[in-house]
């Protein structure tokens, strides 16, 4: 006999602002099965639990419906305080009264209405509930990093020095990301490269860290606890094992014009190469699209020159498995392309470009050595313009949110600029400036006020170059309220910071979910930022939004600590949310073993006593399933039951409303 | 032969009366017979438009209702104002039962729909495709500029299928004259438009500034496809030219003329003895 | 729309301009490109500030301004605004407003007499035509001197009819001119 | 109590449509509660059946809300690509494919019977397809009396 | 019809078979298993056979009898194809004596079957007149299709005639029989009419070969082929899905592919 208790709550004003809570829990009470109805002002309180508590013992329980807020935000809590008073966690269930209810209805007598509806639903599914036990998995203590920027650094360095594991994975020939190919750092103007080859090089050398570079995911299987990772560990063409870092191979390279993209194209690179002169590892790789001996079996020279006989053009793509328990992705950001602003000259302007671009000339090793030249004439600009929000804060041509590191970053080039070209103009065309950080907003009127950096508060219209080289800046002065031309010689533009391409490829293969710019999302906002949808995938860095360099390895360092949390038992519980075969019913159709997305369902053979296969069925394995559920609903006869979302579980909440 | 309906506008039986001379000539060349809307009305143009937004519709949904009911379902408009005061409200007809319903009962005539308005650019476009190409065996050999100005690069769901910033709509007729389309920076900027007698100082401000960057990308014309810029480029230039603001006379040419002359048409039937810039001796042999 | 409070002035942006006054983040974007910006005494941006603060001062200033009479309606405005906003049609809005208040700036008066000039002429006639917009247009902005020369050149080039073509359905577009004025009256 | 002047009462006579939903759990449902913690304010017609995938959802559950009277039925899951479990929703995709059509041959039609992608960050798309989906049922009227599907009253 | 008998006489005398499923020679040609060789005498084969004798092959009755052979016309055949694609027949253990019209073409098992399909039969298509009806019926309006519906659903008396003559309906316990939670009411009254049959051809989708056994077996007359049809066109226009060609073929229910349509999706 079922006995169901119902606690209504009001969430402050939140619900009984819309519903009239006590209303809910007096029909709640007149439902079949129900012993309790009650309301309360805040449910997930201490005397909130404790009234729940207390009601399961007292009135001897067998269920629980709780109609509060989205189950999301607080069905862990109510399980919980439904366990401590010795009910199966998973005989309660969660009315969405606030989101899906309050939130989102104004006229009282509707949304009431629909609350005890939804009520109603919940209290039939529950009586339908079984207890269940959480699943146990033993955990694989090793962590996958993807990712060898500075926030897959840190990462791997902070789990690596918490005693566990690291795969650090990164697609290209160097550890280091973005962050190796700036200047200086604001708000303080350290060396990029000072404070970061020291990290690059600890974490190759670090005994816990098995460094992958010029290496992807291929595929995932698996699960938290239990990920079996295939990388794609690309052709080198030179064999790390042998080669010394010499550099005779690419200093004899003939194929010598290929723009290096760690210089943003302004600096040249040979087809063997390391992407710059502090690469971790610091050894080369051969780029197979320039090379000819690659393209047409012509050249051979450098493994003519190669004295230790590194070089191997048979050399082909690997696939590597390695099993993790728990993954960091931290593929960080690239710019936005501005090619997409006619406006602005299409991406056809040589002396139109991206921030990056200027880091790369503003960098003592950079292509320039140091010295402000344009790229089109090698001329060092007298006035450089800088615009701001290009493709941020424009989601008619580019994207609708903010990049957050432009403004320091622009004040940043601007100081820089000033620094070295004493007779230069520096003009920043911002449209706010947003420097909430410690020491951002100082830095910013240091910019101004010391450094005359010229701020001109408003957007850009058009740049067009003049037949002198001159590039006119048609931008507006919104507080002076006039157009305001400026006759440049440079201009950078700080365009969004956009996902890697790939990255939703990347997530895709680890189920974790992205936002609509390709951002990866984050569990909860606030409470979960550093945890996925997918448990024991976590995230560091701009891949899950535009960051700068002190928040990338904050939360760096945090989904560290989470994956040591997870390390720290050797088993781990999950979800008992899985799916059963009626091995009785089961007509071996096998269309639940095709569907299953994990290979969790497979055929079974039932045999007597003495091994005699007597018939075939499909089985679920336990460990593989995720609980999705997609078996049970190709089942014709209804064979496959899914836990937690059983058959008579849909069938009574169906037959409630 | 092709039948396309035709609306011509008001500037183009006065001031613009070069672009309806060469268009038709060109036409013609070309086979396609122009049929002119019956008794069709002005579009209003930028007046209606600034001073009452409902007469700024009424005005072409009569020049549309009128090109429905007589069976036109294309429509060139070959002034670029005309053009974009009839797709516009082609478009806004389209996007609101309730403006069609409203302007049904202000102008007491039905309209479906179904008329579909051609631009310059377009129109030359489809004569080249459909063989006039071959007809142009006059190749000019001259370096120009196109000038777009604003209403053949702009206009949300009007200006279709060219880049706003980027136009390119008249470079493959350019070409098919034997005329070489030099960059430049001016193709979309604003020559002043209909400002010509109201702000005039605007209007030679603005043009000076196309004419000058024609001038240093070498051009030996500026080619346009609008009556208004024409009118701005051409007759406000002999003020220029009077001011001493700009070094020389520069000749503007409609893209139907330059079309016409490579066509071997004579330049007197294409109009060019009617503009305010001599522009006969860009022909070779010509006047 | 719930529970946000908007004024007369941005639901009538909202409806007959489709602009919703809000939107607008104040880059300056349409000031930058505009070609009149420099001839007006309020920039584009402005005026959309103005028109989102709404109150009685603000509408003071906008219906008082020259800059709504100088936007020559080449579209860049729009092209370019980030949030697909169009302040030129908040300044067709405004210049009605202005117009029906009939307190017209003394610089912008040769062009409204332009505007009512053309419109005049094509009531008439139902088409334009530019002898007798010139000759209305000289009655309305007393500019008498200004261009005296250009018709008789533009006669001597032969692009002005003589005389004017007046169509069959004027009577219709006399029709349509009024229905649209009483629309027109607040 | 907050009043706003869409909060009016519904004419007595207003025809109010039942509609059920079935959801994923991870991009429809959280789809569903940004909407809320958005405040976005839409039709109270829907009731949400949460399901964790859109595979799981068998066209019977589809009957049985008809059979129960609902006047309309709304299958919602993640975008493709984005299904937490990797593939559940590409399988119900082709599921639904299929069993629309026959609905639809046996007279329930697309005013009866919504699809849709919602991930967890449409919350607007979200309010609007309820808003949408309950402005076509309520154009629709109830779900035909003498439909064979339905539970006789 | 003689070179048929006497293939099914040598199978049983050669023991290679313990029964031979086949048509009887009276009126009506009702299924006759054949368990001696000097049955096979009363074998037949027209084409007023309706029976798509495959269903036969579900049944725990016959499958204690393995290796059988079944006398297979072309929509049989296929039916042999899609339960061997479902892992129903074990291998080697069903031969087919394929027959079209008044011809026997031979004995063939489940490969063999395979290969003869897509040689000789790889155009088999709906019959038009049926097509038509469906076309007809989705020319009307929802509300008529509804009552056209209720009127048919309404004579149906649950006899689940439709179930047992259809090769695919091999299910130990069919989902109507499922009781808790009861998901389709067994009264043979409107909606669980209605949703019995919804569901049986929604359950073939991707396995039905048109062979219309079960209309044949309805014996009110119900014209449950235009459920059928309906899901078969859609199947093979979004799908490419031909039922019964592929012994290997992943269950159309059961797989998917990225370019599946969804233009109907919001």
């Amino acid at each position: 006999m079922a006995r169901i208790g119902v606690f209504i709550c009001h969430c402050g004003e939140n619900i009984g602002r819309t519903v009239d809570c006590a209303a809910v829990s007096a029909a709640a009470a007149k439902m079949p099965g129900v012993v309790v109805g009650m309301d309360y002002k805040y449910m997930c309180s201490d005397p909130g639990q404790q009234m729940i508590r207390k009601a399961i013992i007292e009135q001897k329980l067998t269920g629980v419906v709780v109609g509060a807020c989205s189950p999301r935000m607080h069905e862990r809590t109510f399980r919980a305080a439904a366990a401590e008073a010795g009910l199966n966690p998973y005989l309660l269930e969660m009315a969405n009264l606030r989101e899906h209810c309050s939130w989102v209805h104004s006229n009282q007598a509707e949304a009431t209405q629909k609350a005890i509806d939804l009520v109603r639903v919940m209290v039939a599914k529950v009586r339908r509930n079984r207890p269940l036990r959480p699943i146990r998995v033993p955990v694989e203590p090793t962590a996958l990093v993807v990712g060898g920027g500075i926030a897959g650094i840190q990462a791997a360095l902070d789990i690596a020095a918490g005693g566990k594991k690291v795969v650090l994975v990164e697609s290209g020939p160097s550890i280091g990301g973005h962050m190796a190919r700036l200047s200086e750092t604001f708000p303080t103007l350290d060396c990029s490269q000072c404070i970061l080859t020291p990290r690059m090089v600890e974490a190759a050398s670090h005994p816990n860290i098995t460094l992958m570079t010029y290496s992807e995911v291929a595929s995932v299987e698996g699960f938290v606890g239990n990920f079996t990772v295939t990388i794609r560990r690309k052709a080198r063409y030179v064999d790390p094992a042998k080669c010394t870092g010499c550099g005779d191979c690419f200093n004899k390279c003939p194929i010598k014009k290929i723009p290096n993209e760690f210089d943003a194209g302004l600096g040249l690179r040979r087809a063997i190469y390391v992407p710059f002169p502090q690469a971790v590892p610091n050894k080369p790789v051969i780029d197979a699209a320039h090379c000819t001996m690659l393209q047409k079996g012509k050249c051979g020279l450098c493994a003519k020159v190669c004295p230790r006989g590194a070089i191997d053009y048979q050399d082909q793509d690997r696939l590597e498995k390695v099993k993790v328990g728990a993954v960091v992705l931290a593929t960080g950001f690239q710019l936005w392309d501005h090619a997409a602003y006619g406006e602005y000259g299409g991406g056809r302007l040589r002396d139109v470009i991206d921030g990056f671009a200027f880091e790369r000339l503003a960098s003592a090793s950079g292509p320039t050595a140091g010295l402000i030249k344009r790229p089109s004439d090698g001329k060092e600009p007298k006035t450089v313009v800088f615009l701001q929000c290009c493709g941020s804060r424009d989601d008619k041509v580019g994207k609708k949110y903010c990049s957050k590191i432009c403004c320091m970053y622009t004040a940043k080039h601007a100081m820089l600029y000033r620094h070295k070209v004493h007779d230069g103009r520096a003009v920043v065309f911002y449209m706010d400036v947003r420097a909430a950080g410690k020491g951002y907003e100082e830095f910013v009127r240091r910019a101004i006020e010391a450094d005359g950096a010229e701020y001109v508060r408003g957007r850009v219209s058009r740049i067009t170059r003049r037949r002198d080289g001159k590039l006119v800046v048609l931008g507006a002065d919104t507080l002076a309220g006039r157009p305001v031309t400026i006759d440049a010689d440079l201009v950078v533009l700080a365009d969004a910071v956009v996902p890697r391409p790939g990255s939703e490829k990347l997530a895709q293969l680890f189920g974790v979910g992205y936002d609509q710019d390709g951002f990866y999302s984050e569990a909860h906002p606030k409470l979960r930022p550093v945890e996925t949808a997918a448990a024991g995938v976590f995230l560091a860095g701009a891949c899950q939004a535009p960051k700068d360099i002190p928040e990338t390895v904050s939360q760096a360092s945090a989904a560290a600590a989470k994956v040591l949390g997870l390390f720290a038992k050797p088993e781990l519980e999950r979800e008992p949310v899985i799916a059963r075969v009626n091995r009785t019913t089961c007509a071996h159709c096998r269309a639940c073993i095709s569907a299953c997305p994990y290979g969790a369902a497979k055929d079974f053979d039932i045999v007597d006593r003495a091994g005699k296969v007597l018939r075939a069925v499909a089985d679920v394995n336990e460990g593989l399933c995720q609980g999705c559920g997609t078996c049970a609903s190709v089942c014709r006869s209804h064979s496959v039951d899914l836990d937690g979302f059983t058959d008579e579980q849909i069938h009574a909440e169906l037959n409630a409303l | 032969m092709k039948t396309l309906g035709y609306f011509p506008g008001c500037s183009l039986e006065g001031g613009g009366i070069e672009l309806d001379l060469s268009v038709r000539a060109i036409a013609k060349a070309a086979g396609v017979d122009l049929r002119e809307i019956e008794d069709w009305n002005c579009c209003g143009a930028s007046a209606a438009h600034s001073l009452n937004h409902s007469l700024a519709v009424a005005l072409p949904y009569r020049v549309l209702a009128l090109a429905e009911s007589q069976g036109l379902s294309e429509v060139l408009a070959p002034c670029a104002a005309c053009f974009s005061r009839l797709k516009g409200t082609q478009v806004r007809l389209a996007r609101s039962p309730e403006l069609s319903q409203r302007m049904q009962e202000v102008v007491q005539r039905p309209y479906q729909g179904g008329v579909r308005i051609l631009n310059i650019n377009e129109f030359m476009a489809s004569l080249l495709e459909a063989g006039l190409a071959q007809k142009l065996t006059r190749p000019l050999g001259l370096k120009v500029v196109a000038y777009y100005g604003c209403l053949l690069s702009r206009g949300q769901d009007i200006v279709t299928g060219d880049d706003a910033e980027d136009p390119k709509g008249m470079e493959a007729a350019i070409r098919a004259a034997g005329c070489e389309s030099l960059p430049w920076n001016c193709a979309n900027e604003c020559c002043g438009g209909g400002f010509s007698m109201s702000k005039t100082g605007a209007v030679l401000d603005l043009s000076q500034a196309v004419l000058d960057e024609a001038r240093a990308a070498g051009a030996d014309a500026v080619v346009t496809g609008c009556p208004m810029c024409h009118s701005n480029l051409d007759m406000r230039q002999m003020e220029l030219v009077k001011r001493r603001r700009i070094p020389g006379a520069l000749p503007i040419l409609y893209l139907s003329e330059l079309l016409g002359l490579a066509a071997g048409l004579e330049p007197a039937a294409l109009g060019l003895d009617r503009h305010f810039i001599e522009s006969r001796g860009l022909v070779r042999g010509g006047v | 729309m719930s529970g946000t409070k908007e004024h007369a002035l941005a639901k009538a942006a909202r409806e007959t301009a489709g602009v919703v006054l809000s939107e607008c983040y104040q880059c300056g974007k349409c000031t930058a490109g505009c070609p009149m910006a420099r001839y007006m005494d309020l920039s584009p941006n402005q005026i959309m500030r103005l028109a989102q603060a709404g109150d009685d001062a603000a509408l003071e200033r906008l219906l008082g301004c020259e800059a709504l009479w100088y936007c020559v309606g080449c579209l860049t405005c729009a092209q370019r605004c980030p949030r697909k906003l169009d302040p030129a049609a908040v300044m067709d809005l405004l210049r009605e407003m202005a117009h029906r208040r009939g307190k017209i700036p003394a610089a912008a008066r040769k062009v409204l007499a332009f505007h009512k000039a053309f419109l005049d002429t094509v009531e008439h006639g139902g088409r334009m035509a530019e002898i007798p917009l010139v000759l209305r247009y000289k009655m309305k902005s007393l500019d008498l001197l200004g261009d005296v020369m250009l018709g008789p050149v533009m006669l001597a080039k032969r692009k002005l009819p003589l005389l004017p073509h007046r169509i069959r359905g004027r009577g219709e577009v006399r029709r349509i001119f009024k229905k649209c004025r009483e629309e027109h009256r607040p | 109590m907050m009043k706003t002047e869409t909060s009016t009462a519904p004419a007595p006579a207003a025809f109010e449509p039942r509609i059920t939903a079935f959801v994923c759990n991870w991009c429809t449902y959280a789809g569903a509660d940004l909407a809320g913690t958005s405040r976005l304010q839409y039709a109270s017609n829907m009731r949400i059946i949460k399901l964790p995938c859109t595979g799981r959802i068998d066209p019977l559950f589809v009957l049985k809300a008809f059979e129960n009277g609902a006047d309309a039925v709304l299958v919602s899951g993640c975008h493709p690509g984005d299904c937490h479990y990797t593939s559940g929703n590409y399988h119900a995709r082709r599921r639904w494919t299929l069993f629309r059509k026959l609905l639809a041959l046996t007279g329930i039609g697309d005013d009866r019977l919504f699809f849709s992608w919602v991930s967890a960050a449409e919350g607007q798309k979200f309010a609007d397809l309820v808003n949408d989906v309950t402005a076509k049922v309520r154009k629709a009227g109830p779900f035909c009396a003498v439909h064979p599907g339905r539970r006789a009253s | 019809m003689k070179a048929l008998r006497e293939a099914a006489e040598k199978l049983l005398r050669e023991k290679r078979v313990s029964l031979v499923i086949g048509y009887e020679d009276r009126k009506g040609r009702p299924a006759f298993f054949a368990a001696k060789p000097e049955d096979c005498g009363r074998l037949a084969y027209d084409a007023s056979c309706r029976q798509n004798l495959a269903a036969y092959l579900g049944k725990p009755e016959i499958r204690a009898r393995l290796p059988v052979a079944v006398v297979a016309p072309p929509a049989v055949l296929r039916s042999i194809v899609v339960l061997t694609a479902e892992s129903q027949l074990p291998p080697g253990q069903v031969l087919a004596l394929a027959v079209d019209g008044d011809s026997f073409l031979g004995t063939f098992d489940a490969a063999g079957v395979a290969e003869l399909l897509r040689a000789k039969y790889s155009t088999l298509a709906p019959e038009p007149a049926l097509l038509e009806r469906v076309q007809g019926l989705l020319q009307k309006s929802p509300a008529e299709r509804a009552a056209f519906w209720e009127a048919e659903f309404s004579k149906c008396t649950r006899c689940y005639a439709c179930r047992a003559a259809c090769p695919g309906c091999y299910c130990s316990r069919c989902i109507v029989e499922k009781n808790a939670p009861q998901w389709i009411s067994t009264a043979a009254l409107g909606h669980g009419n209605y949703t019995w049959s919804v569901m049986r051809a929604f359950h073939q989708s991707g396995r039905c070969t048109l062979c219309g056994a079960c209309e044949a077996a309805c014996p009110q007359g119900l014209p449950l082929m235009l459920l059928n049809a309906v899901l078969d066109r859609e199947a093979l226009e979004e799908f490419g899905s031909r039922p019964g060609y592929d012994p290997e073929a992943k269950p159309l229910i059961g797989s998917w592919s990225a370019d599946d349509d969804h233009s109907y999706m919001r």
